[in-house]
């Protein structure tokens, strides 16, 4: 069943090989990137980044629909809310 | 590349407990808390993919063309949700904790508790 | 604790846990080798018992739509506990929209902003609904789909229109629709009880063509729900925030 | 096919859903949605009953959606209800009940979310005692916790309630995280998430590194929920601050739902395949006897009534723990049996320490001192649950305890006995010197201690008005469950019947062949044989040394000061204040190291056991 891979839609092997290594790789600088940095804003954004990342890594692990959540949740909702946090955190803290 | 995703799998997983462990801020130990998550995913979708294999969507391609496993995807969706639920409690504690305490230092936190 | 022996602890701790949790993942077959059965019995099936292609959503919504109606109510109860971590103590005063436009830390939005969220928020929409529509086709779905809808919400505010979006959209109407998301999921599989049928069952007509919106019978409807319970919930997360940011401040204690 | 596995989950779900709705239509008249929610609580209750008595026979399975399994792979989830899985939601749902009628005239009324939270924190403690698939699993686990979180944090107007959900939240997700990475790393191996088809295909072949590693992530969450040192720190922290009808239901039966998920995991799907080894019985044990003796010191030390009452949960987690981890049919009977009379005696004490808030507007030990003399009747029901908690024959707790000693006596553990006495008589103790303390104004109030009265003090009353009296709808609960923990004692049989229902949980192949084949085990075998489960001599006399012995424990602490052999000025327990504050010290950060290195260490230790 799996052997039987010699469909036009498949990618070849050795390309998505050296997409997926070099994106987990940056996966794992995003998130020692996010977890390292310690400005809020900016670690909010490196999280952003790192929730693209991610998705792009689903995509390679060919799994679009996790890529769509990931994208929408991860890169964008997430990140509202905790900037919408921090805004309210900082406006006291002056 | 055998097991080079779930090393990073381990590395993420490690560097956010680090982080929270370490961490002197609460919206940064949240933040830190989506990374620990963000390890499942990587690691479900790592143990459920086919090589050289399609996604699972018969959309455009025959039916029973392989394809990568459909389950660790639902699994990872349900966890996405779970990450969402779980933040934005997580920050409405983080929220009113300010608002109680002026700080967000959990060390600061737990001592000007009593 | 001091931060400093916590640092040292707390490296042991997490290279012991490396290293056993490394030592566990050496047992499993090599990335890229999944062994099934699980997933290649759904794939092969899946088509053939619900009519749907995107066979993530037909795991979602059928096979394991169990798990989703939990997830659903996971959700339904994060928001919940938002409203009630963040509802209007004593002793705080909601500003007027006036007072809070003139002290706002960020310069007041430009007109070009307004104007570019206002036209974005359509399509945006449309794209939330198509994913919601389209869950049993392509990879999309209810819970995207939902999350898309609740973006329109915030493309709303960026257009600085937040106190109008509150007075369209109330607390109250927002929670029903969430709990008519959540409710009407779990609702679809008692349904299935009086007929004799086990919670859950796919029991509409599954439709002709695999892949058509309106093919593969309960998936599409449950993904229609879960995408109003999705955004509904985010839509009641972000409002809530928003408040908080916007609108409340610490009254004299 | 019968309906009611699925109707019990989707039956509160869908009440939940429905009073979010109409909650604003209704306005003023919200009175009916409570009644509503109380309804619903009680209907599940009757449905699970209904299910622990018909599943006495045989377990019963039910396939969701309808997908059976065929060749012994599952597509679909399952719930497969035993009399222990069912009765342990009865109690949930039980308890549920009692918390919801006692805080009909409780709360100052905040939309419909308490209702709601409670209803959902209802299903997801069903869902995860029922089900058969280990991700679903952790599906209501997080449906439980994120509702359980939620509650702790009703109170955000003050310090203590945002900080202790805080601790309690972040704790339990990194738990979950750790256990769904379990649940990955064994479904990477074995293609399956349910738990009869994951076990069957892990049995097979010895145990390495995967399946070990597997095992520790996936009980990681649930030590953490079942608060066993040391992971245990968030549970005070919590229980202290939430409000006091959701302190019944964390004590009662969440923190116990943590150790069947330990026994439901290890029962069906590890058990064969880590060999039920001698070792892996002893490390439980060892885990167990540990958090017993640690949270009874604890608890003796407390000032505070709620932490008080916390504590003494942990020491009791400890001693379930270690009742599963004997790995007999007749360890885990008297653990079920032990647990259904701790929650529902533990359930009262927190209803009466409720009804203490409300009158006297605290918790502090010191300070209520001989005020709560007007409060007769909570008195009693106090008095009595204490003496309960305590083991006092013929409350269900000196049942299931008796049992779960003599299991570990005929298993070579003898020990275990005496030191379980001590932890008893160190709680019972410290509840029974509340007890006499402040209801009966006996001995001198006990010294005060700074840190303990400014925690204290941060808790005051949660209710609005009328307190010049208690109303029934909060008594009643208190003194009903306090009645059937006796009640349950005193079912004859009790102990046969729970053991040929532990032997089913137990056996494994017979698991095995109900959920995946839909056989009907008639002769389950379990791995070690029953014991006599009857009323022995040594359990009565044990029982009542505990309870005697606390009595004389609680007088001792009570009239402390003018015993006159003792040098004065020393306090019992004074020694216990330097680490109490060192490890828990309310900082989330060592919570986190804390359970990190347990992991690590436990890692370790089962790495050395299977190798």
């Amino acid at each position: 069943m799996i052997a039987a891979a010699h469909t036009p839609y498949t990618v070849p092997i050795g390309f998505m090989d050296a997409l997926q290594v070099t994106i987990l790789i940056l996966v794992a600088a995003g998130a020692t990137a996010v977890v390292l940095t310690r400005r809020h804003v900016h670690q909010v954004l490196v999280l952003s980044v790192y929730g693209i990342l991610l998705a792009v890594l689903f995509l390679a692990f060919q799994a679009p629909d996790v890529t769509l959540s990931e994208l929408t949740v991860g890169a964008v909702a997430l990140p509202i809310i905790l900037l919408l946090t921090l805004a309210k955190v900082r406006k006291r803290e002056e | 590349m055998e097991y080079f995703p779930f090393v990073v799998v381990v590395w993420i997983l490690c560097v956010g407990l680090y982080g929270v462990v370490t961490s002197r801020h609460l919206v940064h130990q949240i933040i830190c808390l989506i990374v620990v998550q963000s390890s499942t995913y990587v690691l479900l979708l790592g143990v459920g993919y086919v090589t050289g294999a399609v996604a699972p969507y018969y959309f455009d391609v025959p039916v029973h063309t392989p394809a990568v496993d459909p389950v660790v995807q639902a699994l990872a969706l349900t966890d996405v949700v779970v990450e969402a639920a779980v933040t934005a409690l997580l920050l409405s504690f983080a929220i009113q904790a300010h608002k109680r305490f002026g700080t967000l230092d959990p060390q600061e936190l737990a001592s000007l508790k009593g | 604790m001091t931060p400093a022996q916590r640092r040292w602890v707390s490296a042991v701790g997490i290279a012991g846990l490396a290293a056993f949790y490394l030592w566990g993942l050496s047992g499993l077959p090599g990335f890229g080798d999944y062994p099934g059965p699980y997933g290649f019995i759904v794939l092969h099936l899946a088509v053939k018992q619900t009519f749907a292609t995107g066979i993530v959503s037909a795991v979602n919504f059928d096979y394991r739509g169990f798990d989703t109606v939990g997830e659903e109510f996971i959700l339904f109860a994060a928001a919940a506990g938002t409203g009630v971590v963040l509802r209007r103590l004593r002793g705080e005063r909601e500003r007027s929209a006036v007072d809070e436009a003139a002290d706002r830390d960020v310069p007041a939005t430009s007109d070009a902003v307004r104007m570019v969220a206002l036209l974005f928020t359509g399509p945006v929409m449309v794209v939330g609904w198509w994913l919601t529509s389209h869950a049993q086709a392509n990879p999309s779905g209810g819970f995207q789909g939902g999350v898309i809808l609740a973006t329109a919400f915030i493309l709303v505010y960026l257009s600085g229109e937040f106190v109008v979006l509150k007075r369209f959209s109330p607390v109250a109407l927002t929670e029903a629709v969430e709990a008519a998301g959540a409710g009407g999921f779990a609702a679809i599989g008692v349904a299935a009880v009086p007929m004799g049928l086990a919670y859950l069952t796919n029991y509409l007509p599954k439709g002709q063509f695999a892949g058509a919106v309106s093919s593969s019978g309960t998936i599409a409807l449950i993904s229609f729900f879960v995408g109003l319970e999705v955004g509904a919930a985010f839509i009641l997360i972000i409002g809530e925030l928003l408040e908080q940011t916007l609108l409340i401040r610490q009254g004299d204690r | 096919m019968d309906q009611l596995l699925a109707l019990v989950v989707a039956v509160p779900l869908l009440a939940a859903a429905a009073i979010t709705a109409a909650g604003p239509l209704l306005g003023e008249r919200r009175r009916i949605l409570d009644a509503l929610a109380i309804v619903v609580a009680a209907a599940s209750t009757v449905m699970l009953v209904v299910i622990m008595v018909r599943t006495a026979g045989r377990d019963e399975v039910y396939w969701f959606a309808g997908f059976r399994p065929s060749g012994g792979v599952a597509i679909g989830i399952d719930f497969e209800a035993g009399p222990l899985s069912a009765g342990l939601a009865a109690l949930a749902a039980l308890l549920v009940t009692a918390a919801m009628t006692f805080s009909w005239r409780y709360f100052e009324r905040v939309a419909t979310y308490y209702h709601t939270l409670m209803l959902t924190f209802l299903a997801g403690m069903t869902g995860f005692c029922l089900t058969g698939d280990i991700f679903d699993m952790f599906v209501w686990f997080e449906l439980m916790g994120v509702s359980a979180y939620a509650l702790t944090a009703y109170r955000p107007e003050e310090r203590g309630p945002i900080q202790g959900a805080l601790n309690f939240a972040v704790t339990n997700s990194v738990g979950a995280y750790l256990s769904l990475s379990g649940i990955a790393v064994i479904y990477g191996r074995t293609g399956a998430l349910n738990m009869a088809q994951i076990g069957a295909y892990i049995g097979r072949h010895p145990p390495d590194g995967l399946v070990t590693v597997a095992f520790l992530l996936i009980i990681s969450g649930l030590l953490i929920k079942a608060a066993i040192v040391p992971f245990h720190f968030w549970l005070a922290d919590a229980h202290a601050v939430a409000p006091t009808p959701v302190c019944v239901l964390f004590s009662g039966v969440m923190v116990e739902l943590g150790l069947y998920g330990i026994a439901r995991v290890y029962w069906s799907m590890f058990g064969q395949a880590l060999g039920h080894r001698a070792a892996i019985s002893h490390l439980f044990v060892a885990l167990g006897v540990l958090t017993a003796v640690v949270g009874a010191l604890f608890c003796f030390r407390e000032r505070h009534v709620k932490r008080l009452l916390a504590f003494s949960t942990i020491s009791h987690a400890g001693m379930f723990l270690t009742g599963i981890g004997l790995l007999t049919p007749l360890g885990l009977a008297g653990t079920a049996v032990y647990v259904i009379g701790h929650g529902l005696v533990k359930a009262a004490l927190f209803l009466c320490t409720g009804i203490v808030l409300h009158r006297l507007g605290s918790v502090n030990e010191t300070w209520l001192h001989g005020r709560g003399r007007q409060l007769r009747v909570t008195g009693v029901v106090f008095t009595l649950a204490g003496l309960g908690l305590a083991d006092l024959p013929p409350f269900a707790t000196f049942l299931g305890k008796g049992y779960l000693d003599q299991s570990a006596w005929a298993h070579g553990l003898p020990w275990v006995m005496p030191v379980f006495i001590i932890c008893a008589i160190l709680v019972g103790g410290a509840v029974l010197r509340v007890a006499g303390g402040v209801f009966y104004g006996l001995g001198d109030p006990p010294s005060e201690d700074s840190q303990m009265a400014k925690m204290a003090a941060e808790e005051k009353s949660e209710t609005e008005s009328g307190k010049q009296r208690t109303p029934l709808t909060m008594l009643i609960p208190a003194g009903a469950l306090t009645a059937a923990a006796i009640a349950v004692g005193l079912i004859p049989q009790l102990g046969q019947v729970v053991q040929a229902a532990a032997v089913r949980f137990e056996d494994q192949a017979g698991y095995n062949a109900t959920v995946l084949a839909g056989a009907h085990i008639t002769h389950p075998v379990a791995l070690a044989a029953t014991e006599p489960a009857g009323i022995t001599l040594s359990a009565v006399l044990a029982g009542l040394g505990s309870a005697i012995g606390a009595l004389v424990l609680a007088l001792a602490a009570l009239y402390w000061r003018r015993l006159p052999l003792l040098r004065r000025g020393y306090e019992p327990g004074a020694g216990l204040t330097g680490p109490i504050q060192r490890f828990q010290s309310g900082v989330l950060n060592d919570y986190i190291t804390w359970i990190v290195l347990g992991l690590a260490c436990l890692g370790g230790v089962l790495t050395a056991v299977i190798r």
